[in-house]
């Protein structure tokens, strides 16, 4: 998230949509209902269920589940076309002055540049910026150029009306209109509103455009960067955060840099590519640091063989060859291209779409590693048990391996919170049995590897040679020697660019944060965004002052929060152009006069006065917010509604021949296994539970009994129709398998009239599976379909149709 | 004073009054029911401060479980899908037991010492010398204890009696993430209260009010309710909780009266005797007998 | 007679007073009312993390005995660290409870093989697993290995190959992870934060 | 007392047995009963092995006795029917109380206030059985408000029979000569003849 968990207080709206807090997050909850209690704030909740969120909102709407982007569109349009907007932020900090391509256009469901046959936009040169001849992009200060982004805006969602937003999501116009009004007020410079999400906005074929527009919204409002403001994602595991930082997935390396692929024939390639330009003049264009970042990677990792000579261990590192995500993984392996599969702490055959694709996919493998404290469904999936998991061992010839590893509190180490909060916890006791650490299976693995490639050669041996492993006992690498490896150091003495007399670092010293990384080979760093985690000041993730001088609790003596301990992101933008703050009574950040102060670590150069015109957005090129995502989206510039790939309704409403999203990757055998609303009439939509956690809580005795057995949520309305009462047995069935559960009828889910049609909504929990304390139960996923975001391919989990009847 | 942490107010079953000379903080825990969102946390930190877990139940078409209080769940939080003027409301309410200043549970109680209200406010139950007889239950205008099935013991909520007695926060109430459980002074458990009703007054809840009944004598586990004139609403918590009066007359004037009763007939026997004496065969008849005899 | 709910009591209490003296019942035993005691009392507190979302509270973690040499620690109770600025002591049903995860009957304590068509798992020592797991990768990434793709660019990848990673795992865990998958050359590489 | 052959045989074995099982029965009863409902009399738990002991108790013992009260019942119903001359009897209980039986009427086996001890035991036993049942919270799970309301009656009614049965032992007391009847059996003729005139004429003839 851009802010903190505890920030939440600090707002004057809060605005709930695509999550749970109450249920997923309670403690970080507490924060929302601090806000309301002290500030008087109020909570918008808007979701298909009436959850146990709604149950403490002062407004509260339903929507049909994978309609969010008609009602953010109705929002933006709102907004808009009754100028409830930030204008100073809206100009100067947002590209709303940017001028686009003349050529770009969204016709019919689609934007210019569209290639059908490869469901892809193959062009997406009408997308980019005008450039001047400065080489910088154009912008109109007056925001009336047609083609400037905040007329294409105004264009692109005036289609987005209310009684749009009401045909589309089933919202009554009405809770609708009083939410944009509540939101409306927070366009005011000292007003802010916080918005949180988690999977209920990502877990859609358009996830990531859910995500932008209310990004888009707080642009608009000018809540970025503000306390009490953001746009804040509640994620999902303890560590989420910091395993998504340590990048644990292909696109990228660890502190989210680019991966390279097969176009990146070479290192000047590469890394060219990954070091934009400024788009406008005077910005810092952070990302322009990209080589010291990826050289100090390559020292960490590799050593001596990281010389300027081996152009840094370049081809040390696979190049990916396309997808690599987990769904085209399990495709892979489904089509008999995987052999070997490495399961860390993770159990795909309830987590991922379509258990039974899944459970065919993993019984094509030749060998799996199953690293858990415990004992998993996916471990699993080759035994039967019961109708639950049918299937026939003797066919199965996969050879599993299962591997007892520890628990939290069975290791020290760091955990990252969504707040970005690096916190250090200690080991309380010793795991049951033979357990052992991640790091030292890890370590055991590697080291057995290396001495038999040492002994006997095999296919490309150098990397796994030239691996730097000086860890005190290899076995068994130390956390506080990895989280030292992370931070990074310097390799020689590093002088003082200004003053080559005055040494900054000596050769050895643990450095204080990432402006210090060279890209010449002196620093090494395991990931430049932890840089700081541990200096020569010590493990600053085991700091455990909660003093809170500002109130608006920043804490910034508590743990380390990346960026260099930065506790809201883009602070610039809570003070005006002058830098005096937006809302003098909660300062985040103010110009003194010579440098950058208030309450948190500038997310700008500490000396960049006002009148340099450096703008918040150091990310960007162009220095600020972008309400118009040029060419880096795949499914557009501006976020528009696209039907979920199961609908319950025949056409998009707001465009009749596309009706999902166009470039979503769909495999041919999932797209046949959609179903439609003919044979399964309703939506279905799968959540989250407070009492459990994922899969893992049903393995705990007291979460089973205060939530012991699987059920779905049937609306009154729809229980009637199908003679279904409350604690009824109910057999749920999708295109592509059926679940089994108890029936709980309530009056917490509507039906809702969408295009003139009455939908009704089932919602699924997740939680149980076939291994545990809690009562047997199906896996979920059994139901849901095998697509993905187009951008990042998320599982639409959110949205998809099924059928119900009485057991 | 050695043999207790807390100071005692009133124990069951005893007729002489505990030691009083000190005056102790009464202490209360206060519900936000505006602020609770159902998460349970209460109800797993009990288990897990107390030591106890219930059964693995199943799912019986409500959010509730476990469904009921037992002697192994003591507080369970209770849904209630509330629609009013189309608004629809889930009253969600942590339902437990409210250590009443006029304990229904300790009036009935037969056992000497196996109920104990502390001077504080707790109302606590000593199983060790609980009896087992269930007469809590019958006493209580709530219906909280339970008798347990292994041991026959009654069981209900503690307030945490061993925390409290150490300055700690009830478990529930330290546990609860938004705030809905807050534990302090009864005191200043009412100016808490009395905020939270403004604000909820604020919010158009107009009804909003604490809920302290005066039947039961004020109870140290209080409410703040959005619907104060309808606590009904929030599943069945009593409009106007007492002490069932035909509990009041076991425990009250039955007790009296019946032993004034029995003293009354054990001495008006005696002197009946004493004053009047033996009912004894007359003579004349025992020598009409012995003439009978004679023929 | 008017008489309120309160003189009544009264009124009963002094009569039940006054009828145990009347009837001079036996004297009672001596009034014993002891809470339970602090549980807590020398137990050793350790500061960590809830394992599971992403607020990721403090937790107190408290364990039995002193980490004295011959005296086994065992966790017997799990509360809020109220010092924790995100938390402050509270937690959440699932955190309350997680000593019932860490003590769950379901935890792996030893590794174990299943092999192919078995029906049961099979108990190994972590010598074994360790060896039999490297020798499987080994022989599918020196079959499988691409070192340069069709245009001739040096790729280095291992495609037959895929890993999951935890979203649980500390930083240190999943850095030592991604840094042995990416050498090996891994690049079917996912985790939990995508789902 | 040496026993004289012409004694009448007021009660078989049979009865006895049943009237001192019942009798004990309710001894048990009386002593478990007091210490629930009066703590000064809590401490006579002791006598049936504490507290819990007697709480598990009691209802057995209860169940037990109603059993053989129904035995004694049907053993001593029909002497028991009230007559004109019972009735005249009660008319007069107070000259008996004074200790002045000169007016009193011919009395059967048993006077009219030996009846309505009778019949005032068996709506107690019957009360006494039903709303113990309520409060029986072991065996059964009655409403609440039954179960209180079974509350109040048991200990009222409890206490009712106490004193009744304080009465009956009394007057058994108090009629010197009535005891041995319990114990072994017979009264002797002048002892009838007093107390119980038309009984005697039935046994004797005369």
């Amino acid at each position: 998230m851009t802010n903190h968990w505890v920030d939440f207080k600090n707002a004057d709206v809060v605005w709930v949509m695509g999550g749970n807090p109450a249920e997923a997050h309670p403690c970080g909850f507490k924060w929302v209902v601090e806000a309301k209690k002290q500030r008087k704030a109020k909570l918008i909740v808007v979701d298909p269920r009436f959850n146990r969120t709604a149950a403490v909102a002062d407004v509260y709407a339903p929507i049909r589940p994978g309609s969010n982007i008609a009602f953010f569109g109705g929002v933006i349009n709102y907004l808009l076309s009754n100028d409830k907007i930030h204008h100073d932020y809206v100009k100067h900090y947002t590209n709303a002055a940017f001028l686009i391509d003349p050529g770009f256009k969204f016709e019919d469901g689609l934007f210019s540049g569209y290639d059908e046959t490869k469901r892809s936009y193959g062009s997406k040169d009408t997308w980019k910026y005008q450039m001047g001849a400065d080489g910088f992009a154009r912008i109109d200060e007056t925001l009336q150029d047609p083609n400037c982004v905040f007329q294409l805006m105004k264009k692109h969602y005036s289609r987005y009306t209310p009684e749009m937003v009401n045909k589309v999501c089933g919202t009554p116009k009405d809770a609708f209109l009083k939410i944009c009004e509540i939101v409306a007020t927070t366009a005011a410079p000292n007003k802010t509103l916080s918005y949180l999400y988690a999977l209920g906005l990502t877990e859609h074929s358009n996830g990531s455009q859910n995500i932008r527009c209310a990004a888009m919204i707080q642009l608009l409002l000018g809540n970025m960067g503000m306390a009490g403001g953001g746009i804040n994602a509640l994620r999902g595991h303890s560590n989420v955060q910091g395993i998504t930082d340590m990048c644990l997935y292909a696109q990228t390396l660890p502190g989210y840099l680019g991966a390279p692929t097969d176009a990146d024939k070479d290192f000047a390639t590469y890394v060219a590519k990954r070091t934009p330009k400024a788009l406008r003049p005077g910005q810092m264009n952070f990302p322009q640091n990209f080589p010291k970042w990826f050289v100090s990677l390559t020292k960490a990792w590799y050593g001596n063989a990281a010389t300027k000579e081996t152009n840094f261990a370049y081809d040390y590192f696979p190049k990916l060859g396309g997808a690599s995500d987990a769904l085209s993984i399990f495709n892979d392996m489904f089509m008999g291209k995987v052999n070997g599969f490495f399961c860390q702490g993770f159990n795909p055959l309830a987590s991922l779409p379509n258990k039974k694709k899944v459970g065919d996919a993993l019984a094509k493998l030749k060998y799996m590693i199953v690293i858990d404290p415990l004992a998993t469904d996916t471990s699993e999936f080759w035994k039967p048990h019961g109708e639950f998991n049918e299937v026939d061992p003797s066919k199965i010839e996969t050879e599993v391996f299962r591997l007892p590893a520890t628990f939290f509190a069975e290791t020290s180490g760091t955990l990252t919170n969504s707040g970005r909060v690096v916190q250090w916890g200690w080991k309380a006791a010793n795991a049951p049995g033979e357990s052992k650490d991640d790091a030292e299976i890890i370590a055991e693995i590697f080291l057995t590897l290396r001495k038999m490639y040492a002994k006997d050669g095999g296919a490309f041996p150098d990397a796994i040679r030239d691996l730097t492993w000086a860890y005190n006992q290899p076995l068994s690498p130390s956390p506080e020697e990895v989280l030292k490896e992370i931070n990074g150091k310097a390799l020689v003495d590093l002088t003082d660019p200004k003053d080559p007399t005055k040494i900054l670092f000596k050769a050895g010293d643990q450095l204080p944060s990432f402006g210090f990384l060279r890209d010449d080979g002196s620093t090494s760093c395991g990931n430049w965004i932890y840089c700081g985690s541990w200096s020569q000041a010590g493990n600053n993730t085991a700091r455990r002052d909660s003093s809170d001088p500002s109130g608006l609790g920043q804490t910034l003596n508590w743990g380390f929060s990346w960026p260099v301990n930065r506790r809201i992101l883009y602070n610039r933008a809570s003070a005006d152009l002058q830098g005096k703050p937006w809302d003098g009574s909660r300062t985040v950040l103010k110009w003194t006069g010579s440098k950058w102060g208030g309450n948190d670590v500038p997310d700008m150069r500490p000396d960049a006065a006002p009148d340099q015109y450096v703008m918040p957005f150091i990310m960007t090129p162009e220095g600020v917010g972008r309400l118009f995502s040029r060419e880096i989206m795949a499914d557009g510039p501006l976020p528009e509604h696209y039907e979920p790939f199961e609908s319950p309704i025949d056409n998009n409403p707001m465009h009749p021949k596309v009706k999902s999203n166009p470039v979503a990757r769909v495999y041919k055998a999932d797209m046949e296994a959609f179903g439609t609303a003919k044979d399964f009439p309703y939506v279905a939509t799968t959540y989250r539970l407070v009492e459990h956690f994922h899969f893992w809580t049903k393995f705990s005795k007291a979460n089973a009994i205060v939530q012991p057995e699987q059920f779905v949520e049937i609306g009154e309305a729809l229980a009637k129709e199908k003679g279904i009462k409350a604690g009824d047995r109910v057999k749920v069935r999708s295109n592509r398998g059926f679940i089994k559960a108890v029936a709980v009828v309530t009056k917490r889910i509507k039906s809702l009239e969408v295009d003139g049609k009455q939908v009704h909504t089932i919602g699924i929990p997740i939680h149980w599976g076939f291994k545990g304390t809690a009562k047997p139960g199906f896996i979920t996923n059994t139901l849901t379909p095998y697509v993905g975001d187009a951008n990042v391919n998320t599982p639409e989990f959110k949205a998809f149709l099924v059928n119900v009847e009485k057991i | 004073m050695a043999l207790q942490s807390l100071d005692i107010k009133q124990r069951s079953a005893t007729t002489t009054p505990a030691p009083q000379a000190r005056q102790t903080v009464e202490i209360a825990k206060l519900i936000d029911v505006s602020a609770c969102i159902g998460c349970k946390a209460c109800q797993v930190a009990c288990m897990e401060w107390n030591d106890v877990r219930d059964e693995v139940g199943s799912c019986h078409g409500i959010y509730d479980n476990p469904v009921d209080l037992t002697e192994n769940s003591w507080t369970v939080m209770r849904y209630a899908e509330v629609e009013e003027q189309g608004k629809l409301e889930w009253l969600i309410r942590k339902d437990g037991c409210m250590h009443c200043s006029d304990p229904g549970c300790l009036k009935a109680c037969p056992a000497p010492g196996a109920i104990i209200q502390y001077a504080n406010g707790i109302v606590d139950f000593h199983q060790e010398n609980c009896i087992g007889c269930g007469y809590c239950v019958s006493g209580c205008p709530f219906n909280v204890p339970r008798i347990s099935k292994k041991d026959s013991k009654a069981y209900k909520c503690t307030l945490c009696s061993d925390r409290v007695a150490v300055n700690q926060a009830p478990a529930c109430a330290k546990a609860c993430p938004t705030g809905a459980i807050q534990f302090g002074s009864k005191e200043d458990m009412k100016d808490y209260a009395e905020k939270r009703i403004a604000d909820l007054k604020e919010r158009g809840y107009e009804k909003a009010g604490l809920y302290d009944p005066a039947g039961v004598g004020g109870t140290h586990v209080m409410y703040v309710l959005h619907h104060a004139d309808k606590p009904d609403l929030y599943s069945g918590l009593p409009v106007n909780p007492s002490i069932s009066p035909m509990v009041a007359l076991w425990k009250g004037a039955t007790k009296p009266l019946a032993a004034l009763a029995l003293a009354g007939v054990a001495l008006g026997s005696l002197f009946h005797y004493v004053m009047k004496g033996p009912n004894e065969v007359s003579k004349e008849i025992e020598k009409e007998v012995e003439k009978e005899d004679a023929q | 007679m008017q008489m309120n709910r309160r003189q009544f009591f009264k009124i009963c209490s002094a009569g039940l007073g006054g009828s145990s003296i009347a009837v001079m019942g036996f004297s009672p035993t001596a009034a014993l009312a002891e809470v339970r005691a602090f549980k807590l009392a020398r137990a050793t507190e350790t500061r960590s993390t809830c394992p599971y979302c992403s607020v990721a509270c403090g937790l107190l973690v408290y364990s039995t005995g002193d980490k004295s040499k011959n005296s086994h620690s065992e966790i017997i109770h799990v509360e809020g660290d109220p010092d924790n600025p995100v938390n402050r002591g509270t937690l959440c049903p699932k955190g309350a409870g997680v000593r019932d995860m860490m003590q769950s009957k379901d935890r792996l304590k030893w590794p174990e093989v299943r092999e192919p068509g078995a029906k049961e798992w099979k108990r190994i020592s972590w010598h074994d697993a360790i060896e039999r797991i490297a020798k499987h990768m080994k022989a599918d990434r020196d079959k499988n290995f691409v070192a340069q793709n069709k245009d001739g660019v040096t790729v280095n990848r291992w495609p037959t190959f895929a890993a999951l990673a935890a979203s649980a795992a500390t930083n240190e865990g999943g850095y030592i992870t991604v840094k042995m998958l990416r050498t090996l050359g891994v690049t079917q590489l996912d985790t939990q934060a995508r789902i | 007392m040496i026993r004289d052959p012409k004694d009448l045989q007021r009660y078989d074995a049979g009865e006895r047995a049943n009237h001192w099982v019942v009798g004990i029965a309710f001894i048990l009863l009386a002593i478990s009963g007091l210490a629930f409902f009066h703590p000064a009399f809590f401490p006579l738990t002791q006598l049936l092995g504490g507290g819990t002991w007697a709480r598990i108790l009691h209802p057995y013992i209860g169940v037990f006795m109603a059993f053989f009260f129904v035995l004694l019942f049907l053993r001593f119903r029909k002497l028991n029917k009230m007559t004109d001359a019972d009735r005249e009897w009660l008319s007069r209980a107070k000259e008996m109380v004074d200790g002045n039986d000169h007016n009193m009427p011919e009395q059967g086996k048993y006077n009219g206030g030996q009846k309505m001890m009778f019949w005032w035991m068996t709506i107690c036993m019957v009360v006494m059985t039903v709303s113990g049942i309520f409060m029986w919270k072991a065996q059964f799970t009655v409403p609440i408000d039954l179960a209180r309301f079974g509350a109040v009656v048991h200990a009222a009614v409890g206490a009712l029979m106490i004193a009744l049965i304080m009465v009956h032992v009394y007057a058994a007391i108090w009629t010197k000569g009535t005891i041995r009847a319990m114990w072994y059996g017979t009264v002797t003729r002048a002892w009838a003849k007093q107390h119980h005139r038309a009984w005697y004429r039935e046994m004797t003839g005369k």
